[in-house]
């Protein structure tokens, strides 16, 4: 590590949220190492990262696909650079008084096109089913509706409410009784109840055994190859001490761990 | 006149109960409203401890303090205050001293009263175009500043301008009587008369930047450059306020509702420790020179 | 002609004089120092102006590029919004906005001018001195706390009170709303009363009027344009409030049907989306052109205060 | 009520008014005469208006305002007695200094006493209006217009007008606090006119300052000086032999 | 500057002055005397005050106002040739009717004039500030709170601390606009004894409502009426033998 000298500069992370814990932590731990590098990370959705590196306002732009190439809706952006940093698991989550434990596909495309209003119509209490799906631009809706929904659409109905970042779904689906919504693991925490899929849990070992579909590949894009600390704080997360560490720690998986 | 007798009769006992109604409703708003305040004072302040204060937010684990978003708030409000202090007060005495009565004074006039009524997110809008889009130097301590200080612009212009209105005219004449000159009179006749009412102005505003969080967003973003005192213009600047919502919303700590209660009721304190601390020595200026 | 002779004794050399025992370089920076303030008052009123015509010029311009690519018609009429399949009709977040202060005037105005009668006629010296006060707090208070309040202890009350599942939306913030503008309307419309000269009260009292007979028939008449005023400012405040509204609307994209739905508003959905867009494209420029519409009703509903104010008659 | 004494319209005993600390009337006695013109004269200050406002109890609305002693008017103390205060401000009339007319046409000010008190026939109120606005001679000059805002009118017309709308409501006393200070040289005669003809009907109480008034157009006049009564005395008889030496320096303007 | 004619304060030659469309005074010519009190009376609103502010040209500063005609002063017409107005107006004091003491101590309300002429010695302006409190004779009342605000003090206080306020720059010209129409009979005696002392160092022009002050303590007394002057006379022979029938029926108290 002595061999690695401190490096000094600036660098703004911006876009996807479901990656957002990750670069907040990389950033402290890549900070007690590099002192004199200041890093902000904030995450709206994934949409804003590759715009906001192209706008020149983030060195990093995060994003739950390779923003390079068209996906879900979105066309690719040229003259950027995609870095894969992590392999992200997303769970179909509820609001934790929904007695229903697991949900097969089609179940769900029946909740999310509306044609499921009450969860007693997939096997649980009598309870309107409210729908909590993320605003267009978000690499999770992109990868849940391609992975658990088979590109199957999203319909608005009655208790329907879009929220605008991974947080405000949290959020959202803890204060709600009867909602249900999607997340990537690392939110997953007391007051949420993450369903099975088919199921299967949603856990990082069965992702790796390829029995949990349903996740995507966090990408940070760059415009052109990145340089200075930019370059190292990239080098650093993807490190093979990051990703086997806190990375793993935090429920998502490193990329080596797939392919 | 006896005739008005039963008329009378009657006009008082529907003066007594639309009374009576009126004591009723305006306690009962009053006291729903501060009820619902204290609630949200009082859940967080059960919790406060002095380290929230010091510490630095947390930004994944349990326990984090709110000690830069803190430091951005005041250190955005007095940029804030800096820019728009000198123009709004300037704006204000023009109006009140130096305006001629024609169009143009009244064209200004509408332009003072339809800044003032600017919705706060267009100033967001505004400051995101210019410093984000423009200038390209991302969400900023500086952006949001600016945005805020044009904000504040109108309502200090509007409120300098009344109280040096209300200054008497006696008072005003009497120093031009003596010889001095229109800036003398105003520097030292009529500000020092309309202090108080400035400082009451000033307060308001910056309680109002204090606890605006639709600019800072769009301006100055939603995170902190991560280190304490940082003085840098260039850093992303979140405000407690903005905190207060962040937290609440993005929900990425493990104890974001409590710190999210505890923000609100550090959020509705300062707010009033600024109304206080900024009309105190308004006040007591003014006492000290009201004894006898 | 005041400026006329001004300039005319402006011009004039300094005379010396021996009365006073005085500098002539004193009368010279004197004279200088009362210009370059004049200036600078001028200066920052000029500045203050710009601010105001760049706001206008730079929303409208960005703004009306949205009619590049979108129509007029599908913009201002239609109801659906869904810019990732190129639809950008702007008419349910108008409409959105439209109920929303409305139903928000519905619940506060009538709080607001029973309070302000209250405070500037009925109550006690003494409450008064109490209310006042701390109403002029209330004004400051930031409206994210509101929005906060609305969050954590309105919507869960309302889920319960009225039975539904969400609880976000119409109603939750015409109520945080209402929280919100009622300090700022009672005070307005208390100062209108309080305004009222003194004589009129003390006429009408002379003549044998109850108290409420005075307010009914002489205060509020008379008070009229202020509390209209009074309403008109709550109506901007509630027209241009963001992060109250954001956090208990629901942000969806969808006209309400019911007071309980989630729903969107101007403001709300700027808010949304606008950092998620890029700028220029037809999205951004949407969301653009929201603000110039919120712009223009706020511009319109000040020189609706000025027209009613130039109307005031009785301070003659 | 019975009537018995029926020679005065106030009676005044030790009266005394506070505002707060301050002492603006001081064990005042005096009684006023019915059907007469009683103007109350003294340098600013010295509390005319106040007394004036304890007749109708008009200072009772005023905060921190402490009365003592007695108002005796229709042979009951008003400040003793609980007494109903919107009837006696109906009897008892009130014009004050500024005329103050509401915000509302001419007719409606006239007609507001009686829309108050219950009356809403519209012929009624015709009949009301005019027979008012003829007793202070303003119904000439008005009758075209009753229905143009009462703001429009000249200032000596305005105070005819409150006048008039005081007079609506059949009050037998009436109160002037300087009716005419405000008004012009041909205003305030018209308004001096009006007073002789008035008190054939009403008692009639004026605050002035301007003593040549006093003596022209009342019939009693009481000087008074910090709150206390110094003189009263028929006017002539003050006018030109006051028994008090203040009294003699006031009227003959050597301070005040 | 040639001394020449000192005979005269000022001298006011066809003089006119408008607000707006409406004018206030009228052709109006007079001369007014060094060394003495020249009292102007007139009924509210005939332009007094405003003949007053042409004089130390405050007029000015009032938007929409027009001068026409000649106010000679120093040898110098006010309103032809350029003149330095500051200077004009610290040679020429003025008092208004309601004291406006500035929200300062009652050394620095003095020292004010002194202070923005540029002097901030303190032995000097104690002295200065001793001088013009003893002129006014409030020096004894007030010298152990001298740093103590000068809204503390009473009505009468104010205006002799006003007063003193003006002498402390130094003027040789005393304008003075109603100066005891606020206060009680005791300073108002106070200050008519203290303009009997000023004369002797400066000419005094005051404007008053008060006929007997006029009579009492001025010299020359000018009545106006309208915007015109009616008549102008030592103030003996203008009171007991007026050469004009108005001036006659207004000093004998018939209207106004
Ligand atoms: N509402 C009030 N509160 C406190 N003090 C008052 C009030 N009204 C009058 N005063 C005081 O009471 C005293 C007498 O006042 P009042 O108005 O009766 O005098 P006045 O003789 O009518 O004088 P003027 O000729 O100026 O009208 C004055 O010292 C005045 O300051
Ligand atoms: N600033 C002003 N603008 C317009 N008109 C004015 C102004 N000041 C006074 N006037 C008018 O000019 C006329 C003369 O006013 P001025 O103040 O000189 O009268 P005055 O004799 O001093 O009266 P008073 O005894 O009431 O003080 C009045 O009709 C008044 O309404
Ligand atoms: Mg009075
Ligand atoms: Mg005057
Ligand atoms: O990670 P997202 O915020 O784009 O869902």
């Amino acid at each position: 590590q002595k061999a690695e000298a401190a490096v000094s500069g600036k660098i703004s992370i911006m876009g996807s949220s479901a990656l957002l814990p990750l670069s907040k932590q990389a950033a402290i731990e890549f900070k007690k190492k590099n002192p004199k590098v200041s890093i902000t990370a904030s995450g709206s959705s994934s949409i804003a990262g590759p715009q906001s590196v192209r706008k020149g306002i983030a060195q990093i732009g995060a994003c739950d696909w390779d923003a390079t190439k068209s996906k879900g809706g979105f066309s690719g952006f040229s003259g950027l650079v995609a870095h894969k940093v992590a392999i992200i698991p997303f769970a179909t989550i509820v609001h934790p008084g929904v007695s229903v434990d697991s949900l097969t596909k089609s179940q769900l495309q029946g909740i999310f096109s509306g044609k499921y209003t009450n969860w007693k119509q997939v096997g649980g209490k009598d309870l309107e089913i409210t729908v909590v799906n993320r605003a267009f631009g978000s690499g999770t809706r992109v990868n849940y509706q391609e992975k658990a929904l088979g590109n199957a659409s999203f319909k608005k109905t009655k208790n329907y409410v879009e929220v605008k970042s991974s947080g405000d779904m949290a959020t959202k689906v803890k204060s709600t009784p009867g909602s249900i919504g999607y997340i990537d693991l690392v939110y997953v925490k007391s007051g949420l109840k993450a369903l099975k899929f088919n199921g299967v849990s949603p856990t990082t070992s069965n992702v790796i055994s390829g029995k949990y579909p349903v996740y995507g590949t966090g990408y940070y894009m760059t415009k052109g190859q990145p340089t200075g600390a930019t370059k190292e704080f990239i080098k650093y997360v993807q490190s093979a001490k990051f990703q086997n560490g806190t990375l793993k720690k935090m429920k998502f998986i490193p990329i080596s761990a797939m392919r | 006149m006896s005739v008005y007798r039963k008329q009378l009769k009657i006009s008082k006992i529907s003066d007594k109960i639309q009374t009576g109604f009126l004591w009723a409703l305006c306690l009962s708003a009053i006291l729903l409203i501060i009820s619902l305040l204290f609630m949200v004072v009082g859940k967080g302040l059960s919790q406060l401890s002095l380290d929230f204060f010091y510490k630095m937010p947390e930004e994944l684990d349990k326990g984090g303090g709110i000690s830069t978003v803190l430091f951005n708030s005041f250190y955005m409000l007095i940029l804030s205050l800096i820019f728009s202090i000198p123009i709004g007060i300037g704006s204000g005495i023009y109006l009140a001293e130096y305006a001629p009565d024609n169009k143009l004074t009244a064209m200004i006039r509408v332009c003072v009263e339809g800044l003032a009524s600017v919705p706060s997110i267009v100033f967001g809008l505004f400051g995101l175009a210019i410093f984000v889009e423009y200038f390209e130097i991302g969400l900023t301590i500086l952006g949001g500043a600016v945005s805020l200080g044009l904000l504040n612009l109108p309502v200090l212009t509007r409120v300098t301008e009344e109280a040096v209105r209300a200054v008497p005219e006696d008072v005003r004449s009497s120093a031009i009587a003596l010889g001095a000159t229109k800036f003398q009179t105003i520097m030292r006749v009529v500000i020092p008369s309309a202090l108080t009412g400035i400082m009451t102005g000033i307060s308001l505003v910056a309680g109002r930047a204090y606890g605006e969080s639709a600019v800072i967003i769009l301006a100055a973003g939603t995170s902190t450059s991560g280190v304490m005192w940082d003085f840098s213009l260039f850093a992303p600047g979140e405000t407690l306020a903005v905190h207060l919502w962040y937290v609440q919303s993005e929900a990425i700590v493990e104890d974001a509702s409590a710190i999210a209660e505890k923000s609100a009721a550090v959020l509705l304190l300062m707010v009033l420790l600024i109304n206080l601390i900024i009309r105190v020595p308004a006040w007591l200026h003014h006492r000290k020179l009201n004894r006898r | 002609m005041e400026r006329a002779l001004e300039k005319a004794a402006q011009q004039t050399a300094p005379v010396q004089q021996a009365a006073v025992p005085r500098k002539t370089f004193q009368f010279n920076r004197r004279k200088m120092s009362d210009v370059a303030f004049r200036y600078f008052c001028w200066i920052s009123v000029i500045l203050l102006c710009m601010t105001l015509l760049s706001i206008i010029g730079f929303m409208g311009k960005t703004g009306l590029m949205t009619f590049k690519e979108v129509s007029v018609s599908e913009y201002f009429l239609s109801l659906s919004w869904l810019p990732e399949e190129g639809k950008y009709g702007a008419a349910l977040f108008i409409l959105g906005t439209f109920s929303l202060t409305a139903l928000t005037l519905v619940i506060a105005v009538p709080l607001s001018i029973g309070m302000a009668i209250f405070i500037s006629e009925v109550a006690p010296e003494w409450l008064k001195r109490i209310i006042r006060p701390m109403l002029d707090l209330l004004v400051g208070i930031p409206s994210i706390v509101y929005g906060y309040l609305g969050m954590t202890i309105l919507i869960p009350f309302l889920r319960d009170a009225a039975g539904v599942q969400v609880g976000d939306g119409l109603l939750a913030a015409a109520l945080v709303l209402t929280l919100m503008v009622l300090p700022t309307i009672t005070r307005v419309s208390d100062d209108a009363i309080t305004f009222v000269p003194q004589q009129f009260r003390e006429a009408a009292y002379a003549m044998g009027s109850t108290r409420s007979q005075m307010i009914t028939r002489i205060i509020l008449p008379a008070a009229k344009q202020g509390i209209v005023s009074a309403v008109i400012l709550g109506m901007a405040r509630a027209i241009g409030e963001t992060m109250a509204v954001v956090m208990v609307i629901g942000n969806t994209a969808e006209l309400a049907k019911d007071l309980f739905t989630p729903t969107s508003v101007l403001t709300s959905n700027i808010v949304m989306q606008i950092t998620n867009v890029e700028f220029g494209s037809a999205w951004s420029n949407a969301l653009y052109m929201m603000a110039f519409i919120l712009l223009f009703i706020s511009l319109v509903m000040i020189i609706g205060i000025r027209v009613l104010q130039a109307k005031r008659s009785f301070v003659k | 009520m019975i009537a018995v004494d029926q020679e005065y319209a106030f009676q005044i005993k030790n009266l005394n008014v506070w505002y707060g600390d301050n002492q603006t009337v001081k064990n005042l006695s005096m009684n006023m005469r019915k059907n007469r013109v009683t103007a109350i004269i003294g340098p600013s200050g010295c509390g005319k208006s106040t007394l004036l406002k304890t007749l109708n109890h008009m200072v009772s609305l005023i905060p921190h305002t402490k009365v003592s002693g007695e108002v005796i008017y229709e042979d009951k103390n008003i400040y003793g007695e609980t007494v109903d205060l919107e009837e006696l401000r109906t009897k008892i009339g009130m014009v004050f200094q500024k005329p103050a007319p509401f915000l509302k046409s001419i007719y409606e000010n006239v007609a507001f006493g009686a829309r108050i008190h219950g009356e809403n026939k519209k012929s009624d109120l015709d009949e009301r209006v005019e027979r008012c606005l003829k007793q202070v001679a303003l119904w000439d000059e008005v009758k075209d217009r009753l229905d143009k805002s009462a703001i429009g009118l000249s200032g000596g017309q305005q105070q005819r007008l409150c006048i008039a709308r005081c007079l609506a409501v059949e009050p037998n006393i009436l109160l002037m606090d300087e009716p005419t200070s405000a008004l012009d040289p041909i205003a305030t005669l018209k308004i001096e006119e009006l007073l002789q003809e008035l008190k054939k009907k009403y008692s009639i109480v004026i605050v002035t300052h301007n003593m040549q008034q006093a003596a022209r157009a009342s019939d009693d006049t009481a000087f008074m000086l910090n709150g206390e009564l110094v003189e009263l005395a028929p006017t002539g008889a003050l006018f030109s032999a006051p028994k008090n030496q203040t009294t003699e320096d006031y009227v003959m303007g050597k301070f005040g």
